[in-house]
Order: C-alpha cells, then structure tokens, then sequence
C-alpha cells in the first residue's frame, strides 16, 4: 500500500487480493457506465455501442490473425520508437538539467520545437525520410522525447545537495556525481517521465497510423473501420480498448519495475514490502 | 599542512538575509596535527569546514591545503558532515556507500569490500551492512559516515560533529579509534566539536571560534601524554585545567545571551 | 526483373516489348474510395500485364499526403483530385503531369441530403445553412458553388465546415450540419436506412460530369518514362471502357480497396470513368478554381496532359 | 563614524555578487540570442541551397507572417483581422483546456497519489485513459460532447492531463516521511497536510508535469481545430494551408506555434521561479 | 500519564534484514515526571518514542496515554525528532515551521505569530524567523524543532536528543529552559540523551535501556534538591553518584565492544 496512505490515514496495508479486487471494481464500473449511457439512448447508441458488444468484439478480434498482425506492427514501431526516445532524452537531460549553459543556449530552439504538432510534421518528415515504419518510428520519438527529457531535469533538481557534496567531498569530479549520485537519486521520477512517455508513444503510434496510416496497424483498423458505411463503431472501440489493454500493461510492468529497482525509494517512503 | 589566510565568508550577499558567517579568520594546522574546533552554535564552523573542503568559495581570504590554493576539493580528503543522515545515499547498503569512495582508490571490487567490511567493524557496525541507512537508527548512520570517512584513508580529515548522536561509550571508542588511525596513517584531522572534554582529549590544538562573524579567539596547545587514555587522561591536572580553560573561552561567546 | 526496359519477364506479351518500357514494374498511390476503381480493375483483368507493366497500389488516405511520397521516388504515380493538384502546382509544390483522367461525378454519385424531418425543402433553403465538406476548398466546394449560383442560391451564405468521414453521420443526426454533402455509397446508404431526401444534386447543371479525380506524376517522371507512361495511360482507358457497361467487374474489385461490402457494391451509384481524356472539360475545373480565387495564376490544362494514346 | 563604516562595508561587499549576477544573466541572454541567429542563419542558407517548395526560407516564411497576421493598425497592436479571428480564439481554448487539464490533473492526482484505496479503484481505468488513442475516440467525444468549443475544450483537456496527474501523483508520494510525521504529531487536519505539506513538496514535481502540459495544450489545440466543425484557429489554418499547398502559409502557423511555445514557456518559468523560490535555494549547493 | 506493556517491535519480520528493536519493555511515566532515557546506540530509543507517538504500530504489548491505548498520534502531543533537520519544511520560513502546529489551538494568525516568536526567543532564534532552513546552521536547526515543541506547549513531550548539535553553554541553556517550561506548564517529558550528565540534571527519573531488543535495566529515581542550578547540582554527591551509577549501567550495553 501506499505510503502517505500511512500517513494521511493510518492504517494497515491493503492485500494484494483487496487491491486487486478493488481495481476490478473500478474498471467493472466504468463498463457499466458506459454500458449504461449507451442503453439508456443517453449517447446515440449507434455511436457508442454498449460495452458488452465492445467486449464480445474484443474477443472475437483476438483470434482473427489479420487483427494481430496490426497489433504487432503497432508495437513494434512503438517499442522501437520508446527505446530510441529514452536512449536519447535521458543523456540529454542529464546534459541540460547539470550543465546550464547548455540548458540556456538550447532552451530557445528546444521550447521552439517542442510545441510543434506532429501532424504538422507529416508532410515534412515523409518528404525527407519517407513513409514507411520510419515515419512513425520518428515522430514516436519526437513526441515521447519530451517528457523522459522533462522528468530527468527536473529529477535533477530534486537530488539532495549534501549527498552530491559527500561525493564532491572525495574529490569526484561532476561526471561521476552526475552517475553516481544525481542520477540513481532522480532515477524513481526518470521512470515516471518513461512511463509517461509510454503512453504517449501509444497514443502517437496509433494516431499517427490513422492519420497517414497504410499497411499495417492498430490505427489503419481503426481508420478502415471509421470509413466505412455506416462506421463500424464496434470495430473501432474494440481497437481502442485493446490499445487501452496494452497501455494498462505497459504501465503495470513499469510499476512493477520501480518497485523492484528502486526498493529503497518505496522503503524508505513507508512502503511495506 | 593547510594554511587558512584572511578567511571571510558573507552568505546571501545583497539580500535582505545577508549573513556575515566568518570574517578575518586565519588559522594554520601543520601535518598530522589533529585540531579541535569548538564555537558557539551558528558561529561559522561548518562554513569553514566547507571552505577547506572547497565545498564553497569564500568571498574573501584563501584556504591552502598542502601549499595549493583550495578552488576545488583537494584530492586525498575526507568529510564527515554534521548532517550525516543526508550524506548517505538511500539507495545503497551500507556496505556500498562505505565502499563508493574506494573507487578513487583504484580498488577492485573485492578490495573495496573488505576495506568497507573493515572500517564498518571498527565502528561496530559489522552485521549491518546488507541494511540500507533508511534502516539504522540515527547513532548508527553516523557511525556508517565515519566508516566510510576511514576506509577511504584521507590524509586530511574534517569531521563535523562527528559523535554527536552516539551513546557514551560508543564515543569514548571511536575518539579512541581516531586517535589510533591518526597514528597509524599520519592524518591530519580537523575535527569540530561541542564537547568541550572530547576536544581536550582527542585534540593536540583546540581553537575557540567566537560567534559570528566567525574569528579565533582562543587557540590552546594540549599537551597531555601520549598515548591518552579515557581514564588516567582524563585525570591528568592539565586535563582538568585545559577543559576549564576552553569552557571559559566557549562561554564567553554562547549563542543563548 | 531487369530495371531497364525491354519487358523481360516470362510473361510479358510482345506490345510491351515493341513498346520499350523504361520501368515495368511501378507503384502508384490510390484512395480507399469509388473512383479509384479503374486502377483495380486495371489489374484485375489484366491490362496492366498486358502492356508489361506490373503495377503495386498503395492505399493512402488523401492526396496531399502522396505528394511527398511522389517527390521522394516512393511511388511512380497517384491518383488524386484535380482541385489538390492544380492548387500544388499553382503554388510550385509540384511540376504535375496528368497521366490519365480517372473519374467524374455522375448523377446522383454526390448528393445535398437532408434528414426526413428538416424543414429544408428546396436548394433555395439551404441559403444560411451548414453544410460539412471532406476538405476545405475542394472538388465539393467547387461544383456545389456552381450548381447554387445556377439555382439562384448566393453560394456565399453557405457555411461550409470539415468533417471527416466517419463523423458525418453523428454531427448530422446530432443537427450540427444542416445539410449533408454525401458522395457514395453514403447516399445510397443514407436514403435507404434514414429516409434522407435529396435536395441538390451537386453534379448537374453546369457541373454535370463534372471531372474530380485523375492520375498524376511528375512532370520529370514523365520526361523519363514516356512509354511507361503511355503503356499506363492505355491500360486505364481500356478498363475505364471494360467499366462503362459491365458493373459487374467494378463491384468484384471494390471490396478489395474499399470498406464497401459485396452487397453495397451491387446497388451504389458509380462516377463516370473516362476512357478518354479531354481537355476541355478539365480546363472547366482550373477556371472555376481562378475564379474563386483558389489560384493564383490561370493553369492551360492542356499542356499538363498527355496525348491520348489509346484507341 | 565607526557605525557608518560598518555598514557601508557589507553593502559594498553585497554589491560585487549581485552584478557579477547580473553581468552572468546577460551573459547567457546573449549567447541564446547568438545560438538563435546562427541556426536561423544556418536554416536560411539551407533552405536556399535545397531551394525545396515545402522548406521555404525562414525569410519567406516571416514575410508571409507579417502580411498575414501583423498587418493590421498599431492601436490593435499590428494584429490584423486574420489575426484576431484565429489566433486569440486558439490561445482561448488553449488557455480554458490547459486550465480545466492541469486542474483536473492536480486534483486526481493528489488523490490517487495520497489515498491507497483512490489509487486502487483508478488505477486500471485511469492507466486504460491514458494510452487511449484520442483521434479514435473522436466520434465518441462529438457523440458525447456536441461540435465545437464544448468537443474542442474536452479534447484537449483529457490529452493533457496525463503528465499532470502522474507527476503530481509521484510527487504526492514521494513525501518525506517525516515530514508527514511531523504533521501527524502535531495533529494537522487532512486540509492542512494537503495544503501546507503534501502540495508545497510535490510542487517541483507537478511543475514538471504542468511545463509538459503547456507545450502539450498548444499541440492539442491544434489537433482539436482539425475536429470536425471547426472555424477558425491557427490549427485550422494550418490545415487548410496545407490541403491548399500554401506552403509559405503552412510553415508560418508552424513557425508561430513555436514561438508562441517559447513565450509561454518564458511566462511559465516565471511562475515558477516564483513559485518555487525556496526549492531552488534550497537546492543550490552552497555558496 | 504513559503507561508502557510489555512492548515489543520488530523490524522487517519475516525478510532477511528482520530486526528485534524491543522486546518486552515495561514502563510507566506519571504525570509532570521528566522521564530521561539513556541507552546504547541503536538499541531501540527512537523506536520507542515512535510507538509513544502513535508513528508505529508495535509489534507486541501496548503503550497507553493518559489511559487510552495509542492507535494513532494521541492529542496535545509534541516530538522533537532526532533528525530534526529533516522534520523541518523547507518550504517555510523559520517562523511559519514553528507557527505550523499552533493551527491546531485555533489560534488566529497574529497570536500564531506571536507565540512562534517568543518561542523562537528561548531558544537563542529572535532575529531568524525570516530565514529558510536551509539558511541555518545545524544546531540552530535543532533549536528551530525545539522552539516548534515548545510552542506547541503539549501535555507530554517527547524529545529524541534535543541538544545534541548545541555549544555547551548553550545546551545548558536549554536544559533550564526545558526545566522551567516543565515547571510552568505541567508537561510530562519523556527526553533521549546520550549524554549521562544530562540525563541526571534534567530528569526526575533516568531510565536505562540494554542493547537490541531494548528492555529496561535500570530505573533511577533522581532525588536532586529544585530547583536545580547548573553549578551547585553537577556538584551535589548524588548527582555525581547517580551519575557514575548511570554510566555504569550504559556501558555494561555499549553497542562497540
Ligand atoms: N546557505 C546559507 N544561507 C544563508 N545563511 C547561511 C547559510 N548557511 C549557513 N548560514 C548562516 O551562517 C552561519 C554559520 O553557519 P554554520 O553552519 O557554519 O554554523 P556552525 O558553526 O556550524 O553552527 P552549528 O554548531 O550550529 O552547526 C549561521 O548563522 C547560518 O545562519
Ligand atoms: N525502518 C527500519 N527497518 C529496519 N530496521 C530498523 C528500522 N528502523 C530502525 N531499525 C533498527 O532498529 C534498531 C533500533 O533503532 P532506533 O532508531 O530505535 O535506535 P536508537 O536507540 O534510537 O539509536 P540511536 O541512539 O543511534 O539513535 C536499530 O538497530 C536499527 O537498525
Ligand atoms: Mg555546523
Ligand atoms: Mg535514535
């Protein structure tokens, strides 16, 4: 259980079997709503069909091979583009959060670009790069850039000084503080920025499949199944809860790797293991 | 062996919380020497400390370690800070944040361990070291400071504070301790303190800081025999006598008026 | 294959080799929609092969999103709208050449529908009104305007607005456009499964046949590959003529590109496709277009277009 | 006097930092400005070079600016029409979305990252939220929503909430430990640890979050222009620039998105130095 | 006032790092008693003060205040930590840290502030209240935590080596001043200390803890004339015979052998 829930409430932790069953609550009960909107004719149910359907649908799309090949794409292009936007962002936040005057020169081209929408970018990338995966591949990476590169300065600026001095003391030079003292202390946040970089980087993949999207992929389902007459809503929502399914475990991975990476930070935070 | 020249240091010049925390401070301490600095509370030592250590620049003065111009920290130094529990890193046992220095060692793994194990007994840690600091009580994680201080074999030392939250016994050994590794390493120690015994027994030299701005008011040779020991050193007339005298100085300059 | 010409595949019959290919094999982009038909049928029955050409489609959602895959070499050529291509080649995007006509809007393809119970009746109601579009500035926009102006309607109190695709139906049943711009099989569907009425025929009057689609490569394409060129030209006209009175080998390859199942491929309104290209009816488009100032210079259409090299 | 003295003598001394301080400011003003004009230098040369219709020179690209955005009367700031047609009805949404966003991001985190059992119920549905594809979803949002501004505002707020609401989260947990035990010694109400405690030291961490959230709100108010039923705002510009291959016009909303980025990022970093003035002293390393 | 049954705490059961701090620990503490317990370096002192407080759930036995048993932090209660460094919120000026608390008396701003200040001046602080954490030294740190308590003015007090980072004259300072707020608002303290002297001058009764698991082994009544006075006191034959009985029993359970 969490920690401040020792402290804002005391109490004992919660078993694995209660946590769990109340996530199941959670997600059942948003399926009712929904379920309930679209019965109830509180959404045109044409548009938002009712959950079950969604459901059955999802069912039905993971055994159909043609779904999962569009599924694979996907991930291939995401994991691809998320693995080259952590090897680049976390360096360069590390450059930028420990060496200001890099930070100052860049800070202008870096707010310059960041702010500039992918789909903006399209034409352009496609132009000089081409269309294939490396398109989406590319513009994963430049939107999940961000927040790694975000997390990891601001992580920097949270490490306690006297632990970077106890360092300095020993007459480490700033690079070894950096490694061994700023980095390790901010890595906890660093993966919270991965994490939401992850979902990012999904939401870019498929999005950026069903705007400029061929051949394979969640987002050419989706778009297909938008184009049609009349659209096959079932169709795509089922798409979307799959990509939701998969966000929902990328994320319980990430968790589950903070919480063994960084055993001291949950620890000493209260956290009972 | 460090010279210190002029020392002044103002904190948070311009602001409205300017804080003039040592000024004209000059001080010498010759190799191997183990100087003992007490002062009232708040009056500047650990600014000095910091300033030896190159941990800041003062505004004014100069520090000199072995002949050279302190600018950043001098290779071969140790610090046990007052804050101990914040210079330790959560996210290593305590083996490893004893071990972590030794890199500049050029120690191989192996090495580093045992040199950790063995600084870690001589504070009487050893069975804790799988822990990590989050772990220890406060007394403990000072000791794991000390630890990591010692096996990392400086030849100058500055200790702030450094058995302040042990119990009685506890710090009768390790001032014990240090004096022995002094002995056996030809260290140069400073060491701050509160304790006005402890710094008549450990120190060859004990010097009075005023409040601040920080200057020396009072620097005593000790001459007590050699070795010391808690229980006839303490005895000695020259003991009883020192103590008396630093306590005068000390008083002199309390922060609570 | 061979990269040089020479159509030296097994299978290549003796007009390619007489014809003396540049490249035989070729990627050109196409739309997931109707007009793009003639391609697919192009390669379904062969016609293609015939001239020694082995043609790839490559389905991609608009034209302006296969300009760049043009420039780059990714593909040969691509269909697109007339109103896209001349608006690049205005703006110096793109150095066009139209390789084939491909589609115009035939009665009753495109439609101004409403819902059984608007209180719009006539074209003259629709003065005020929101109407959704595909894009803005396009074909839609273009011959509705001309249809209007014909009708006695002031083309500029309408407001148009983007929808996409998929969510035309929502914003109309939701009453946030007052009038639907369909184009099938949305209005077969439309006045079958909601009762929609049809208010304006958008290509009738003076743009009746009104020509919206073609195939399109550069013009240094063309320079280096006249005979692919012609080769691709002849295949699409003579599948435009297998299409003329045969629904049945349209509706066989329609499923195959397009969302549109077998059944609705049986009963919706196909465009025209040309078996012939014609000057004079696609300058009709670059004219309107200066006309409404989407412009910036008159466009000779006839010295963008290949000579017709087919029977 | 010796009174007199003495005082001079420490503002003296107080002077010396604070214009090396100052002098350093300029400094690194400077030098972003020279970095600036050299890319910009670089990109002109570039362009020129590839002489490509879709990359038009930095030049171009200002001119077509001017004349369509900046031309109107000084009393109107130099906005034309144009201008305020599209550009201030996008900074509206921009501003409502980003407001409503980081509200909500704040306040679900707070709970998700104080409450275990909060934490427990929303996590899957919350995480499933996340890494929703909103550009699929848009039939849904106008289903639910309607067309225009109510859809735009939605749209953007449920993208950017995310790096508010994991941060904040982060930041909630991560609490000192005994700072919360100080809190409860001393009996604080549930409020006061909230707000006295639990919110000052996630605050770097939300900020964070927020600078993520800000550049994201100007990417997403693009996006929802694209929704359907939109007319005006630079997005909308901007795509109807590039379905008519306006290039120059393209790379001029593309070229003010970044600008407008860099302002707000400029405004924001005031904020937050003032916001978070004690964190950054507390953070340097002495002296 | 505090009754203590049989109290028992482990760490960490069940993993390899398990711990025994207390094991079980009987004690009881009257009302307006200051209670001062002494005990070997990570015996378990702080852990204890932690089940007091309601900061931990012990594993075993009970702790009761004022006769309820102790589920979660009992009221009019204040606890200075021993690392008081990090207790403090860096956040808030020095006056705001110790004008926090004084929420909970329902006291307006200005009286809040007025309480912080004077608080701040028995402690040796008027004239840092504007001043950041951060911007203090240790020891005036601590004094910061003290002041906080103090302020506070709870009914019992628990303070885990309040003056350890202080200059002598100034520890005693506050010894005297603990002495006096004792006598004039009935608070029941419950003060760790490493040092024996101390233990003796301020503490009605000094409790002695044996190394881990902490149980007590020593209970002595201090029947020293009041007031009491930093000089005539240290120098009345009990304080110097409870003080070596004291020390006798602490270093029968030093932590370093
Ligand atoms: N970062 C800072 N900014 C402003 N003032 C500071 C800062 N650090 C220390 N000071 C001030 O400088 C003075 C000296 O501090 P220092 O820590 O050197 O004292 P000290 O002698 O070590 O005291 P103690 O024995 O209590 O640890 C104090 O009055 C403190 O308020
Ligand atoms: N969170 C923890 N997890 C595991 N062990 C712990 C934890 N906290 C404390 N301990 C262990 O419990 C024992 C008692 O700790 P405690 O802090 O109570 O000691 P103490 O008597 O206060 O010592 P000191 O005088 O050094 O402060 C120590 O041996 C310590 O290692
Ligand atoms: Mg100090
Ligand atoms: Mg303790």
């Amino acid at each position: 259980m969490s920690v401040t829930a020792t402290a804002l409430a005391p109490g004992r932790p919660a078993r694995a079997t209660v946590r769990w069953s109340r996530r199941a609550v959670g997600a059942l009960a948003f399926a009712a709503l929904i379920e309930l909107v679209s019965r109830t004719g509180l959404a045109d149910r044409e548009f938002l069909p009712p959950a079950t359907e969604i459901v059955a649908r999802m069912g039905t799309l993971a055994l159909d091979p043609a779904f999962r090949a569009h599924a694979l794409t996907s991930l291939l292009a995401w994991a691809v583009g998320l693995g080259l936007a952590a090897v680049a962002a976390v360096p360069l936040g590390l450059l930028l959060g420990s060496v200001p005057v890099v930070d100052a020169a860049t800070r202008s081209v870096v707010e310059f670009l960041r702010p500039i929408p992918s789909v903006a970018l399209i034409p352009l990338v496609a132009l000089v790069i081409g269309t294939g995966l490396q398109l989406r591949i590319s513009l994963v990476v430049y939107a999940s850039l961000w927040p790694i590169l975000y997390n990891t300065m601001y992580g920097l600026r949270g490490v306690d000084p006297l632990a970077k001095e106890s360092l300095r003391s020993y007459g480490f030079g700033p690079l070894s503080v950096l490694l061994r003292v700023s980095l390790p202390s901010s890595a906890p946040f660093i993966t919270t920025g991965v994490r939401l970089a992850a979902g990012i980087a999904l939401i870019l993949t498929v999005s950026t499949e069903i705007v400029a999207g061929r051949g394979e992929g969640m987002g050419v389902f989706i778009y297909f199944a938008g184009i049609a007459v009349p659209a096959r809503m079932t169709d795509i929502l089922a798409g979307v809860c799959w990509v939701g399914l998969f966000g929902v475990a990328v994320n319980a991975l990430l968790v589950a790797f903070e919480r063994r990476a960084f055993r001291w930070h949950h620890a000493r935070l209260g956290e009972q293991t | 062996m460090l010279e210190i020249d002029n020392l002044s240091h103002v904190y948070g010049a311009g602001t409205p919380n300017e804080h003039r925390a040592i000024e004209g401070l000059n001080l010498s301490v010759a190799e191997g020497e183990l100087l003992c600095i007490v002062g009232p509370s708040g009056c500047g030592k650990s600014t000095l400390l910091r300033s030896i250590a190159g941990l800041i620049s003062p505004t004014g003065g100069q520090v000199k370690v072995e002949g050279n111009l302190v600018r950043q920290t001098p290779d071969n130094l140790a610090v046990v800070f007052q804050d101990y529990s914040r210079s330790l890193f959560p996210w290593m046992s305590v083996a490893d944040n004893v071990a972590l220095p030794l890199r500049r060692r050029g120690m191989d793994k192996k090495a580093r361990r045992e040199a950790a194990m063995e600084a870690l007994e001589s504070v009487g840690l050893s069975g804790a070291e799988r822990k990590y600091p989050f772990q220890l009580s406060g007394g403990m994680q000072q000791r794991v400071a000390i630890a990591r201080a010692l096996a990392y074999r400086p030849t100058l030392m500055l200790m702030d504070e450094p058995f302040g939250s042990v119990d009685a016994q506890t710090r009768e050994d390790l001032e014990d301790l240090v004096l022995k590794v002094r002995g056996h390493h030809q260290m140069t120690i400073v060491l701050i303190t509160h304790d006005i015994d402890e710094s008549v027994y450990v120190g060859d030299r004990v010097v009075v800081l005023s409040k601040a701005p920080a200057h020396v008011v009072g620097d005593l040779k000790v001459d007590l025999p050699e070795p010391r020991d808690q229980i006839t050193t303490r005895e000695h007339p020259d003991f009883v006598h020192l103590r008396a005298e630093v306590g005068r100085l000390v008083r002199g300059h309390a922060a609570v008026v | 294959a061979c990269s040089s010409g020479g159509g030296t595949t097994a299978s290549a019959p003796p007009a390619a080799a007489s014809g003396g290919l540049e490249k035989t094999k070729i990627k050109v982009a196409t739309l997931p929609a109707i007009d793009s038909a003639a391609l697919y049928v192009a390669i379904d029955q062969g016609l293609f092969e015939k001239e020694g050409l082995e043609v790839t489609p490559q389905v991609v959602q608009a034209a302006p999103e296969a300009i760049p895959m043009m420039l780059n070499g990714e593909i040969d050529a691509m269909f697109g709208n007339y109103v896209s291509m001349f608006q690049a080649q205005d703006k110096g995007t793109l150095k066009l050449r139209i390789l084939a006509e491909g589609s115009r809007a035939a009665p009753d393809s495109l439609s101004i529908m409403v819902l059984p119970t608007s209180p719009i009746k006539t074209p003259k109601d629709l003065e005020g009104k929101t109407i959704n579009v595909n894009v803005l500035h396009n074909f839609q926009e273009l011959a509705l305007t001309q249809v209007l102006k014909a009708n006695n309607v002031d083309p500029a109190s309408i407001k148009y607005v983007q929808v996409t695709f998929q969510n035309i139906m929502p914003s109309w049943k939701g009453g946030q456009i007052d009038a639907a711009y369909l184009g099938e099989p949305m209005v077969t569907a439309a006045t079958s499964t909601m009762g929609a009425r049809k208010i304006l025929d958008p290509a009738s009057g003076p743009a009746a046949e009104f020509p919206i689609s073609g195939y399109v490569s550069t013009q240094e394409w063309y320079d280096k590959n006249p005979h692919v060129a012609a080769a691709f030209q002849r295949a699409i006209h003579n599948a435009a003529k297998l299409m003329e009175n045969n629904r049945e080998v349209v509706s066989k390859v329609l499923p195959t590109f397009t969302q549109i199942d077998a059944a609705t491929a049986a009963t919706v309104t196909f465009p025209y496709f040309s078996s012939s290209d014609n000057p004079v009816r696609l300058q009709r488009v670059a004219d309107w277009m200066l006309e409404a100032r989407w412009l910036t210079k008159a466009i000779e259409v006839k010295t963008l277009m290949s000579p017709t090299t087919s029977g | 006097m010796k009174a007199t003295a003495e005082v001079a003598a420490p503002a003296r001394v107080a002077r010396r930092p604070r214009a090396a301080a100052r002098r350093r400011g300029v400094r690194t003003t400077a030098f972003r400005w020279l970095v600036l004009a050299v890319l910009v230098l670089l990109w002109e040369v570039a362009t020129r070079v590839a002489g490509s219709a879709f990359f038009p020179t930095p030049g171009t690209i200002v001119t077509r600016m001017q004349a369509m955005w900046f031309s109107g009367p000084p009393q109107r700031l130099f906005l034309s029409d144009v201008a305020v047609q599209n550009i201030l009805p996008s900074l509206g949404r921009m501003a409502v979305g980003f407001a409503g966003g980081a509200l909500a991001g704040v306040v679900l985190g707070l709970a998700v990252g104080l409450s275990a059992r909060v934490y427990d119920y929303l996590d899957g549905v919350l995480q499933f939220l996340r890494a929703v594809p909103p550009p699929a979803l848009v039939t849904v949002f106008l289903v639910v929503f309607g067309f225009g501004l109510r859809m735009q505002l939605a749209f953007i707020m449920f993208s950017i909430v995310w790096p508010v609401l994991l941060n904040t989260a982060d930041g909630a947990r991560a609490v000192e430990p005994l700072h919360l035990q100080t809190c409860q010694v001393f009996r604080l109400s549930r409020a006061e640890r909230l707000w006295l405690v639990v919110l000052p030291s996630a605050l770097p961490k939300m900020f964070a979050g927020l600078r993520l959230a800000l550049s994201l709100s100007l990417i997403v108010m693009v996006f929802s222009e694209l929704l359907p039923g939109t007319t005006n705002g630079i997005g909308f510009q901007l795509t109807e620039a590039y379905s008519m291959f306006d290039l120059p016009a393209m790379w001029a909303a593309i070229v003010l998105l970044g600008v407008l980025g860099y302002l707000l990022n400029e405004v924001f970093l005031v904020v937050e130095r003032r916001v978070l003035g004690w964190h950054r002293a507390a953070q340097e390393p002495v002296g």
